[in-house]
């Protein structure tokens, strides 16, 4: 049994932070294309400050993961800006709500990620197949859902990186008719969305988290 | 890339750091969260006018801070709306007890941010009204987009709430002018080169040697169609006529018309543009009563231009005559 | 080459045909020959101030026509000096009955097509003063050169001259200012890119992508060395330190510090190098008592920077601070 | 004998026109290297405008060779501008004050090239080796003395061409001290100077129109 703790939720920020760094040039390439070429920057400097202040010691420590992703929540929305910031800003905040406990059962982890999904409805008013981080993580809170009932909160972690991963990879075709890609119109098409493809790391970094990584 | 700058991450706080220094009698600059104040802050009992967005536009937004315009600006990284905490922040610090106009240009992280960042003042008891810009009539299509974005034609809003609000006009006045500017206020733009946002070190997108971008947005974004290049005649009538047409404008009308720099273009260029401009508009019966040509609203360094057509009335051509005391624009 | 303009060799005049239709307030432009004159005139029994020189600096001469500056400007073609015609229409228009300055930028061109000009009026009668400006601090060797070049420092003369001849100061004391301008300003530039002349239609130079130009003109015209770009902070030391070295200025002066833009950098760029600047000028003791950050003295869409100091005294501050009315500097 | 007159004077302007025209992007490109890349659209805009007025039938008919060049020389100073309109108006108005005559002997030639090169000194203060058109007019002048007692004026124009073609050759590796190209310094040395090279094609012309061209 894999534990999913506070230890687990830190591991799993330290992990994003790393990836999306090393992504952060393929993250700007894409949204230079259909954007305004900052994605990757600003989840560079957003994750690498949700980073720094859990490794500060003047921080009170975490008891719940619900605790971790609240400061990852209020820092990403203070330091990503543009429209990445409010909806992971959000996206967090939400996750942290129903997380307020010291580890997580499979069914804490569905609940984590519908939670983000609701979120980023909530605040971007996207629906799928709109190419947005919604397309990524639509699928992956469907993939959770179905996996619920594993044993173990990992397999349902990994079914909800896996959807948001091939949810991403779904976008390339897509025409966005939300966000700023939304005005190229049928120039949109052919480039991954930025966010969706940000979703699927920052997942997949969760997985590599609870198998040990990030520590 | 070339640029004046050192470190790009701390491009923005070295620039306000000048901009502090070169106008310490009109503004003043806070950080931890960055934004910019109106020297001696909103003068007690009126409504404050804030606006934001990401960096990049200069002037906009923070060289139209001071008197008979913005009481404070909230400057975001390069072409990134700021965040909530600076837009709250800075909401918080201009008002003089009378309410707060957001003005805000309509794009999803704009909007987000300022959305957040308007919620957690008003958690504070104080009132905030919020208009939001959309004068790109390059976005055709608006119900499968975002909607149109807000360019250029945030001056004039910015322009005329400023000024309704140094008259004295309560909140409800003051938000109901900027939205009858909104209302009334098109633009179109066009670029000729990309820029380079200074942390990402490559244009935007790439252009050939006789291709122009017409519908350019102002983020370094590629625009809605390319033609061949084609002199400044043939490329303001492209730009004219859609502002022209989607405003419905009937002879007889008298407008605000505004040629717009995207900050790599020479003033001369922007001349010839406002010429032409005229002339088209002159052709329809429209009567040119006020004009603003320079780089206002900009892309970094882009070459290129936008034209803006505001409809005035009376009392929206004697607030663009108020008196204003900024940085970038004074009179 | 994409520019937004028309026929190359009607540039100008398309420019100017806009510059007049959208500043019909301040300025009146004549056609056959060419310049532009102050709207109603100079008041009669004031002295004139008269200006020009090549066009593609805009806004630079004419945009400083007006209540408190010039009263005449003449542009030529782009980068090329007007003509005695030209010259001596604009001395004579602007003549108010108390005589004229003419403000010459140190070029060969300039100085002999004024020289002209002047002569042809002066026999009419007409009392001229004439002063040369020469800040530029890259031409190290004047002795071997056509001298020192007149650069943004000319922004400084205008105005100061301007606001002399607006108190009612007679021509010889404007001139006497205009002298002392010269002699206390100093100014030195640097290009990031080249520019391209319209009828060109290729850039003045080839810069590699990492270097710069230091010591460069305002014509397009290469300049004195190359390095390796290096930043805002090291290139505005090599743009600042000959500037203060050659002005010997000493701890405890006051000065105006004007950074001015070539056209195609973004004005975020100005503030840091303005900041880099000031912080030079704190740390030998000089104070920074005036302030001027825009792009005023261009070549065409060039991207790069010049700074630009002026030792201020009690009177030159005085008139620096007087009112201006001009479309392209009011206050 | 070639009869140097009026007509030959007209032919002179026409030819003058034309090759500057030819050699305009060439005078230009020379510019752009060392100065500000406008003498050939200067060249051109000027020596067009002086053929429109030559050809404008309102204008009186000239009489004498003196007249022709009198009016090429307020027509230079008045759309040429930059260091060369004052520079080929003063020469050509001091020219045309020692050609008032119908046609011009051999020493009216010499006094012709003599009186132009001083009126350049005059107003520009060069002297011979600052990379001016001073090095081509100076050895012009002085190669027109030589062969002042041809019997034939076109010889000494001929003289006067080769002279200036060569002295503008010679200014390939000076260092310019007077005008836009002293900004440059050591770099100026390498390209022959525009203003030397536009005197040599004005004063080919000149030989050009004596053999008949022109016309
Ligand atoms: N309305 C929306 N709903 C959900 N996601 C959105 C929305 N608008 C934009 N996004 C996401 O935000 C991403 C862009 O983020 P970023 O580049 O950081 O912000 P900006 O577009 O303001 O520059 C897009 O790739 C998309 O996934
Ligand atoms: N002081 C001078 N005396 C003689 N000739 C000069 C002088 N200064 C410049 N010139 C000539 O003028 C030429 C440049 O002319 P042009 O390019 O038309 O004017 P500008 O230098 O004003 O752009 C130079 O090549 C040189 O021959
Ligand atoms: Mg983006
Ligand atoms: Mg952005
Ligand atoms: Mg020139
Ligand atoms: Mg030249």
């Amino acid at each position: 049994m894999t534990v999913l703790d506070v230890a687990w939720a830190e591991r799993w920020m330290h992990a994003a932070a790393a990836d999306v760094r090393d992504a952060r040039d393929e993250l700007t390439e894409l949204d230079r294309r259909i954007g305004d070429g900052d994605h990757g920057v600003n989840m560079d400097r957003g994750l690498s400050a949700v980073v720094e202040r859990l490794d500060d010691p003047a921080q009170a420590p975490r008891e719940t993961v619900g605790q971790v992703l609240r400061l990852a929540a209020t820092t990403m929305m203070s330091t990503v800006g543009g429209a990445a910031g409010p909806l992971y800003g959000t996206a967090l905040l939400r996750a942290s709500k129903v997380t307020d406990r010291a580890d997580l059962p499979s069914s804490g982890v569905v609940a984590l990620v519908e939670a983000a999904l609701e979120g980023i409805v909530a605040r971007g008013r996207a629906t799928v197949g709109e190419k947005t981080m919604v397309d990524a993580w639509q699928p992956a809170a469907e993939a959770a859902e179905q996996a619920e009932d594993a044993e173990d909160g990992i397999d349902v972690l990994r079914a909800a990186a896996a959807a948001a991963a091939s949810g991403a990879e779904a976008t390339i075709p897509l025409v966005a008719t939300k966000g700023r890609a939304s005005y190229l119109a049928e120039r949109s098409a052919g480039t991954q969305d930025p966010g969706a493809r940000s979703t699927a790391i920052i997942l997949a970094a969760a997985v590599a988290a609870a198998e040990g990584r990030g520590a | 890339m070339k640029k004046l700058l050192d470190d790009p991450a701390q491009a923005v706080d070295d620039s306000l750091r000048g901009f502090a220094l070169a106008h310490a009698d009109a503004v003043e600059v806070r950080f931890d969260p960055t934004f910019v104040l109106r020297a001696g802050g909103t003068p007690p009992g009126r409504v404050a006018v804030v606006s934001g967005g990401g960096s990049g536009h200069e002037p906009l937004h923070a060289g139209f801070v001071g008197a008979g315009m913005l009481d404070a600006a909230v400057p975001g990284a390069v072409f990134t709306s700021p965040t909530p905490d600076q837009v709250s922040a800075a909401l918080q610090a201009a008002d003089g007890g009378a309410g707060v106009l957001a003005i805000v240009k309509n794009y999803t992280g704009d909007v987000l941010n300022f959305e957040t960042g308007v919620e957690l003042v008003e958690a504070e008891g104080i009132e905030v009204a919020s208009v939001v810009v959309n004068d790109d009539v390059a976005v055709e299509d608006s119900l499968y987009t975002a909607g149109r974005r807000g360019v250029a034609g945030t001056v004039a809003v910015e322009k005329i709430a400023g000024a309704a609000a140094a008259r004295g006009d309560d909140l409800a006045t003051v938000a109901a002018l900027a939205e009858r500017v909104v209302a009334g206020v098109r633009t179109m733009g066009v670029a000729l080169t990309a820029c380079t946002v200074p942390h990402v070190g490559r244009p935007g997108f790439e252009l050939a040697d006789d291709e122009v971008e017409i519908g350019i947005g102002i983020h370094g974004e590629p625009g809605r169609h390319r033609v061949t290049a084609s002199g400044a005649h043939d490329i303001t009538r492209r730009l004219l006529d859609p502002v022209a047409e989607d405003l419905e404008l009937a002879s007889g009308e008298r407008v605000l018309l505004f040629v717009n720099g995207m900050g790599g273009t020479p003033l001369s260029e922007l001349y010839v543009v406002y010429a032409r401009a005229h002339d088209l508009l002159a052709e329809r019966g429209v009567e040119v009563a006020r004009s603003l040509v320079g780089s206002y609203v900009t892309s970094l360094e882009m070459q290129g231009a936008s034209v803006t057509v505001l409809r005035l009335d009376d009392e929206l051509t004697e607030l663009w005559d108020a008196p204003v005391h900024t940085p970038a624009l004074r009179w």
